[in-house]
């Protein structure tokens, strides 16, 4: 088709071209602090505590600042709170002492006020923020540096919700009509989405939802001033575009590489690849006490018999989905956590061979020697290659008989069949921003009632278990609690309520000179990158 | 061409408008009826608005407070009033106003549909007439193998190839997003009048114009073959008419006029079809907008997307019959004797 | 009608011969015809469908369908060979010394173009004439032809008009750039028969008035009759007789030409076939040796099997191709 | 030919190996190789389970540690060697392509199918009859159109899971993914259609035929339908093509076959996700074969229009 009319334009092109790699050269030597840093979403908004989101937390770090902040190795650190603890005068309060001299980016000063504020704004709907903040009472300033946080009873792991809690400028807020985060059902825009005032290392220059978003930094800043003076953030949604854009060089980091490309990556000149555990692990589950399963041609509920569930276990080769669906970019475990967090051990981490012959013993045993089929519902956009770790599982549980339809499809109509319980058999990942086993109890383990149980898909209820973990909330003797964690996780593993697979690992690529480690709730942090 | 038969088929042209105006009236309405009708399939908003911490009770909450509990009907009516008025509500997942949304993302995509149809239009007609006329020549057979390629291979594959080769390979062009953007006026961000712009706007435009270039070559191939055979190009060729005159003057533009229609119709599925080719490019317009609000069911901006696809559509069918109207002169007594 | 003996005829066609070359080899559609027109000269031109009247037309114009072509043999324009001329030259010949009207009005004239452009820009590629000027001549040419309102009508499109005031403006156009031959192919046949003779006789006139010769093509010998001064009968692709209308309609000599006027169409009806001769016409692959028509002729024998007949003078302007009136042979 | 053997079928079979179509396809080396690709194709697709060295929709044949075996080499855990190499869940890649193959076709064949014969009668209705009757037909044709095919697809889809059972689901998805495609395209045969029929209803021939009383119906096939095949054919090979293309597309959206059973488009849109990590035969074995496949039927379809057109020879 190039033919001669064609010429000319081709021409034109090649002459663009050379023009755009020559800005694209530029641009690279003439401000070495820039850095341009792609990722496969946009944040949502920018109000601080509308979104409970990851994408959205990871760029509102930048501008804004929380309390604590968390380390790469999943502990807690100073940040606007220079020390915090449970007061000793009374076992529902938590104090927090307020960093002096911190500066809004308008110039104001950061003052107790603000915190309180902050910490009302957050914990009172439309905030996405107040299913952590639930079991607050009252935010007080009892003076220019401490704030008491008063809870409902003990709450011995508070302070662990408020790694993304962010802290605003209350006359900012009152100034602007956005004293509460915004309301979808409101109709229109509120200030604080495309506009901020925080107290972070970075200032808002330009935001262009799913295009651009630039920082420069904040000069005020009262940490030591960060290396990357400038952050261009794109987000480009295609793995393959993202891949392309970092080969060819118009940005600098790329935060969501996929699987498959990481080892190309690595072997590339002028590219490096950082990997690091994520706070998150993969498993199956399954209806474990409907009388029938819809998507089922057995009697009964196959998964109802712990003879299945074994079996299930044994079919599935979680060594085989990491070399080849992971390409060895995962960690294989069966353990339902992740290992930052309280409660994991070695033992539930790990497993064994495939047995396919005690498998299908446990399938005659159960009653099903010629297996039974089932529907698995997986989602093709969530997690790391969740389609094909789903495809992977159809092969092996075809070897025990079990037919498995794979029903792969997008998030939005995936989350929906575990949260109205029509899933009989489904994938899902759980990060566990609390770093403790009671995060993964609540949502997955507790009968669903009240804010218990919302992604209990297996409708496992256990009324001694419950309680047990409803007692969590509120021990406060660390010890008690962690056996009473260990006691729980027996009962979960010996039920086999979860299939876990493995936990994601994460992987960031970046041009050769920059410095920038993995962060395990995959927020990375321009302020930590350094330069050669 | 609207000259003097113009004048006389004037009242005409200005009953048949006004009929095409009330009939596009009642397309947007079923547009939007149907577009509802879907959204309740496309799945669950609050999904994906929510952390993975809220309770079903606050979902529930929510979904009510969204409206989303309404009767179908209800829903109907309270977007329809309020899309009357410009107001398609915000966006769930921006947070922005929807209309602003999509004005801001506008340009983006008109000028890539307008640059990859204009480009598919001109080579197209341009590859047509040569293949037309140059039958059995090894330039034309090869032209139209070659164009085949364009419709053999899916265009994502087609986006990601062209990266491949001309961002990542060679480095020559841009392998996503616009370049630098410049304001014409208050809104219109154009990225024609910057270099980098212009070279950001290659590869998404000759991904999208692929195909349509070729349907539009094949077309315009077959009907100027079928034109030549007539008897009045033979009648003109015996009247001592030049090449130039007999093709150019008369075959083409008896070529153009069933064309027209179908090139009408495909400038309307290229900006539909802009939604790959966009994702693709993380080009920053309308389909790439939508295409995240499926994503995320993010009902208000996918209203307002589809309603603006049928606005442009029954824009475009309108300018295209205006065009046939015109060109044909056939037509015009056509639609007066249906009058009748 | 004889031509002036030292000036050459109008169009002098010699041992024409065309060919379509086909994958079951090559089919000669037209074999060593040969005849001239004379100045101001009607000549008839009949013959059954598919007997090579239209191509012979169509190869005098130079617009032979590919893959058909001239063979061999000549045609000459007022002394001048025609048929090898390059394509430009060619082109300009047509329309301006050679017009045609073709059998179909309602496809001859381009829908999207009104009749006032499409004569325009006819009269303006071959004369050098203002866009006003060719435009008072366009006016004048149709009114001539019989369009009533003519400075009006001009600038309707051809779908306003009738099929036989289509026919008429037709006429205008391969006679607005004044050519001196006319080739009408068929010009009637798609018309209603109550015109047919209107538009023969806008034609008959039009072309005496400018002194423009004519080749008449058609199956019509009704037409032929009323019509033209000499006639020539293609059987074919092979010239059987020709010779003055009025000798040859009231004494053919070829049997084909003797079979061909007994069907001349009466008023009530017209005949396409020739139901007086048995058979019909061979298809070109299939043309018998020696003479071509010697399957359905009565009068055949030995000679017309075995070897085709020239044409033979047979006075009078009269030429015949049959053996039975070869009179050197009945000498021998 | 002449050898032939006297009798009727020879004759029969003479008679149309001695034809024009058959001597021009004969006369057309593009049409030859591209009737000899596509025929490769579609009877290597529609007997993929005896050629095919594996079954690759079958789940308990797999072994994952087969996955991203490189053409012609062992792989590196089993040994196993495969003449394309494997996918990312071991598949072998030549046998998933000629089981891809089958279900493209099948989807490419019966989504064209449904959308001409829905294009072809409600244009030929809409443009003989006109009047109210043509302009609801245009008008369901634009909002049609209005509708990305995408979106309808995703409608059609969400429609479908209302209906049918979870267990029929994955069984009925490419038939819901022919209706999504085919619903998609009518519109342009029957534009082109009606815009035909308008222009030829009012030729005297068909008049003449109204007036002596034939039967609408029997006007409409036996004198317009002829006179739009053409055009109707650019679109239909062209559709062809594209349909199979369209189920690519869908899938790169997330939508159509279920992945276990992968269509030609389904397994470039997995290959896409390899063109930088190495693994280069995932892509490019299954799209040299949808390549030459839509390739070699426009091909033919070209060859089949000017052949079918005789006032084009």
């Amino acid at each position: 088709m190039f033919m001669m009319p064609n010429l000319r334009t081709a021409r034109a092109g090649l002459m663009m071209g050379a023009a755009a790699a020559a800005l694209v050269l530029t641009s690279v030597t003439a401000d070495a602090e820039t850095i341009r840093w792609a990722r496969v979403g946009d944040a949502l908004t920018m109000d601080p505590h509308s979104q409970n989101e990851g994408p959205t937390h990871t760029l509102n770090h930048h501008i804004y600042e929380t309390l604590v902040g968390r380390a790469d190795d999943g502990s807690l650190t100073q940040r606007l709170a220079t020390d915090w603890g449970i007061s000793e005068e009374d076992e529902n309060v938590w104090v927090f002492t307020i960093r002096e001299g911190v500066k809004f980016h308008d110039g104001s000063d950061m003052t107790v006020e603000d915190v309180v504020f902050s910490l009302d704004r957050a914990r009172t709907p439309p905030s996405g923020m107040a299913a952590l903040h639930a079991a607050v009472e009252e935010v007080t300033a009892v003076d220019d540096t401490t704030v008491h946080v008063r809870m409902s009873g003990p709450a011995p792991l508070y302070v662990q919700n408020l790694t993304n809690t962010f802290i605003m400028s209350k006359a900012w807020a009152e100034a602007n009509g956005v004293e509460t985060s915004p309301n979808f059902a409101a109709g229109e825009e509120a200030h604080s989405v495309r506009n901020t005032n925080g107290t972070g290392p970075y200032m808002l220059v330009e935001r262009d939802p799913e295009v651009r978003t630039v920082l420069r930094a904040f000069e005020d800043h009262w940490a030591d001033a960060p290396e990357v003076t400038e952050i261009i953030y794109t987000p480009i949604t295609e793995a393959a575009t993202r891949v392309a854009a970092l080969l060819s060089g118009e940005v600098d980091i790329v935060q969501d590489v996929p699987v498959q490309d990481i080892a190309r990556l690595e072997q590339t000149d002028g590219i490096s690849v950082v990997r690091g555990p994520e706070n998150r692990n993969i498993f199956f589950s399954y209806d474990m006490t409907s009388d029938s399963l819809a998507s089922s041609n057995a009697d009964g509920n196959p998964f109802a018999s712990p003879e299945v569930r074994e079996a299930m276990s044994l079919a599935i080769d979680r060594n085989a989905i990491q070399q080849v669906v992971m390409r060895g970019e995962s960690q294989p475990s069966a353990a339902p956590l992740p290992p930052f967090v309280n409660g994991w051990t070695e033992d539930m981490h790990a497993f064994g061979d495939p047995d396919l012959a005690r498998a299908g013993e446990l399938m005659a045993e159960a009653g099903y020697p010629d297996g039974f089929s089932v529907q698995l519902d997986c989602p093709n956009d969530r997690y790391l290659n969740d389609e094909s770790i789903c495809q992977a599982l159809v092969g092996m549980l075809a070897r025990i008989n079990i037919q498995v339809d794979l029903n792969a499809q997008t998030r939005s109509l995936h989350f929906p069949l575990i949260e109205n319980w029509e899933t009989d058999f489904y994938l899902l990942g759980w990060g566990v921003p609390t770093f403790d086993s009671q995060y993964v109890f609540d949502f997955l383990v507790h009968s669903r009632e009240g804010s218990y149980g919302s992604f209990n898909g297996s409708r496992y209820s256990n009324p001694e278990l419950d309680e047990k973990i409803q007692a969590l909330a509120t021990m406060t003797d660390l010890e008690e609690r962690d056996a009473l964690i260990a006691e729980i996780w027996d009962e979960v593993m010996e039920e086999r309520i979860f299939l876990n697979v493995h936990n994601q690992v994460l992987a960031y690529a970046m041009r050769d000179g920059i410095n920038l480690d993995v962060h395990p709730e995959n927020q990375p942090r321009m302020t930590t990158v350094t330069f050669d | 061409m609207l000259t003097v038969s113009a004048v006389y088929a004037g009242s005409d042209m200005l009953a048949f408008i006004l009929r095409r105006l009330v009939q596009s009236v009642i397309v947007m309405l079923t547009v939007a009826l149907v577009a509802f009708a879907l959204f309740r399939f496309v799945g669950d908003p609050i999904a994906s608005m929510v952390g993975q911490e809220t309770t079903l009770a606050e979902r529930a909450e929510m979904r009510e407070a969204l409206g989303l509990n309404d009767p179908f009907v209800v829903q109907f009516a309270k977007f329809v009033t309020r899309a009357a008025t410009g107001d398609f509500g915000i966006s769930y997942r921006l947070q922005q106003p929807v209309m602003e949304l999509i004005l801001s993302r506008l340009p983006a995509t008109l000028e890539l549909a307008l640059v990859s149809g204009v480009a598919a239009f001109v080579f197209g007609v341009g590859f047509g007439v040569y293949t037309a006329l140059n039958r059995g020549n090894w330039l034309s057979g090869t032209i139209m193998t070659a164009s085949l390629i364009g419709v053999s291979l899916p265009t994502f594959l087609i986006g990601v190839l062209l990266i491949w080769v001309f961002a990542v390979e060679l480095q020559w062009l841009p392998s996503f997003g616009r370049g630098e953007t410049v304001y014409i006026g208050n809104w219109w961000r154009t990225g024609l009048l910057t270099e980098s712009g212009r070279a950001s706007l290659i590869l998404p435009a000759i991904t999208l114009g692929l195909y349509q270039m070729t349907l539009i070559m094949r077309l315009v191939r077959a009907e100027m073959l079928e034109v030549l055979r007539t008897d009045y190009i033979k009648f003109a060729r015996a009247r001592g008419l030049s090449n130039r005159a007999v093709h150019f003057g008369h075959a083409l533009k008896n070529t153009l006029v069933p064309v027209i229609t179908i090139t009408g119709l495909q400038l309307g599925s290229i900006i539909a079809f802009s939604i790959i080719t966009e994702t693709v490019f993380q080009w920053p317009g309308v389909g790439a907008l939508f295409i995240n609000s499926v994503r995320f069911v993010d009902v208000p901006v996918m209203a307002a997307y589809l309603m603006l696809i049928a606005l442009v559509f029954v824009v475009i069918n309108l300018i295209v019959d205006l065009l046939y109207y015109a060109v044909d002169p056939r037509l015009r007594v056509d639609r007066a004797n249906t009058r009748h | 009608m004889a031509p002036l003996p030292n000036k050459p005829p109008l169009l002098s066609v010699r041992d024409l011969v065309v060919e379509f070359p086909t994958r079951r080899g090559t089919l000669r559609a037209l074999d060593k015809v040969s005849f001239d027109i004379s100045e101001g000269e009607v000549l008839g031109m009949v013959g059954e469908s598919g007997a090579g009247k239209s191509l012979t037309g169509a190869a005098i114009i130079g617009l032979l369908e590919p893959p058909g072509r001239v063979a061999s043999g000549e045609i000459w324009l007022r002394g001048e060979r025609i048929d090898n001329l390059p394509r430009e030259k060619m082109r300009r010949i047509r329309g301006r010394r050679i017009g045609m009207v073709f059998q179909d009005p309602l496809t001859s004239l381009n829908p999207l173009y009104t009749v006032a452009e499409q004569l325009i820009e006819t009269i303006r590629t071959h004369m050098d004439v203002s866009e006003k000027e060719a435009r008072a001549r366009a006016v004048a040419l149709l009114d001539r032809v019989g369009i009533p309102a003519a400075a009006r009508r001009i600038d309707d499109y051809p779908h306003h008009f009738s099929g036989g005031m289509r026919q008429r403006v037709v006429i205008a156009l391969a006679l607005a750039a004044e050519p001196e031959l006319v080739i009408a192919d068929e010009p009637t046949t798609a018309l209603d028969v109550s015109v047919q003779a209107q538009i023969i006789d806008v034609l008959k006139e039009i072309c005496a008035e400018r002194g423009a010769s004519v080749m008449l093509i058609t199956h019509d010998m009704g037409v032929i009759a009323e019509t033209a001064d000499r006639v020539a009968v293609l059987y074919a692709g092979r010239l059987a007789e020709i010779g003055p209308v009025r000798d040859v309609i009231q004494a053919a000599e070829h049997p084909y030409t003797v079979g061909l006027m007994g069907s001349i169409p009466t008023l009530t009806q017209t005949a396409e076939r020739l139901t007086q001769i048995p058979g019909s016409m061979p298809r070109l692959n299939a043309i018998a040796q020696g003479c071509a028509f010697n399957p359905r002729c009565t009068h055949a024998f030995e000679r017309c099997r075995a070897e085709r007949p020239e044409l033979i003078a047979r006075g009078g302007d009269r030429q015949v191709a049959c053996w039975l009136y070869d009179t050197e042979a009945q000498d021998v | 030919m002449a050898d032939f053997t006297p009798g009727n079928r020879p004759n029969a079979l003479a008679r149309a190996w001695d034809s024009d179509i058959a001597w021009s396809f004969r006369h057309s080396p593009l049409a030859v190789i591209a009737a000899f690709v596509s025929i490769l194709i579609i009877l290597a697709a529609v007997f993929a389970p005896w050629i095919a060295p594996h079954d690759p929709f079958n789940p308990a044949s797999l072994d994952l540690m087969d996955g991203f075996t490189p053409p012609m080499e062992p792989n590196a855990f089993t040994g196993n060697v495969y003449w394309l190499g494997t996918d990312n869940q071991g598949r072998d890649v030549f046998s998933t392509i000629l089981y891809g193959a089958r279900i493209s076709l099948f989807v490419g064949f019966m989504a064209v199918l449904f959308a001409m014969v829905l294009g072809i009668t409600l244009g030929l209705i809409a443009g003989y009859r006109g009047g109210w009757l043509d302009s609801l037909l245009m008008r369901v044709a634009d909002v049609q159109l209005t509708f990305p095919s995408i979106l309808l697809a995703l409608l059609i889809f969400g429609v479908a899971r209302g209906f049918i059972p979870p267990a029929y689901r994955e069984a009925m998805a490419i038939w819901v993914l022919i209706v999504a495609i085919g619903l998609s395209d009518w519109v342009q045969y029957a534009r082109v259609v009606r815009g035909a029929t308008m222009v030829e209803k009012n030729k005297e021939y068909v008049q003449a035929a109204r007036v002596i009383g034939a039967h609408p119906a029997k006007i409409l096939i036996r004198h317009i339908l002829p006179n739009v095949m053409g055009p109707v054919l650019v679109i239909a090979t062209i559709g062809l093509a594209l349909a199979i293309i369209a189920e690519a597309t869908l899938s790169f959206l997330g939508v159509g076959v279920p992945s276990t059973q992968p269509s030609l488009g389904t397994l470039i849109r997995i290959g896409q996700g390899f063109l930088f990590s190495g693994e280069w035969w995932i892509l490019l074995f299954p799209s040299i074969t949808l390549l030459a496949l839509a390739l070699s039927v426009n091909l033919l379809g070209d060859w089949l229009r000017d052949a079918l057109n005789p006032r084009l020879r």
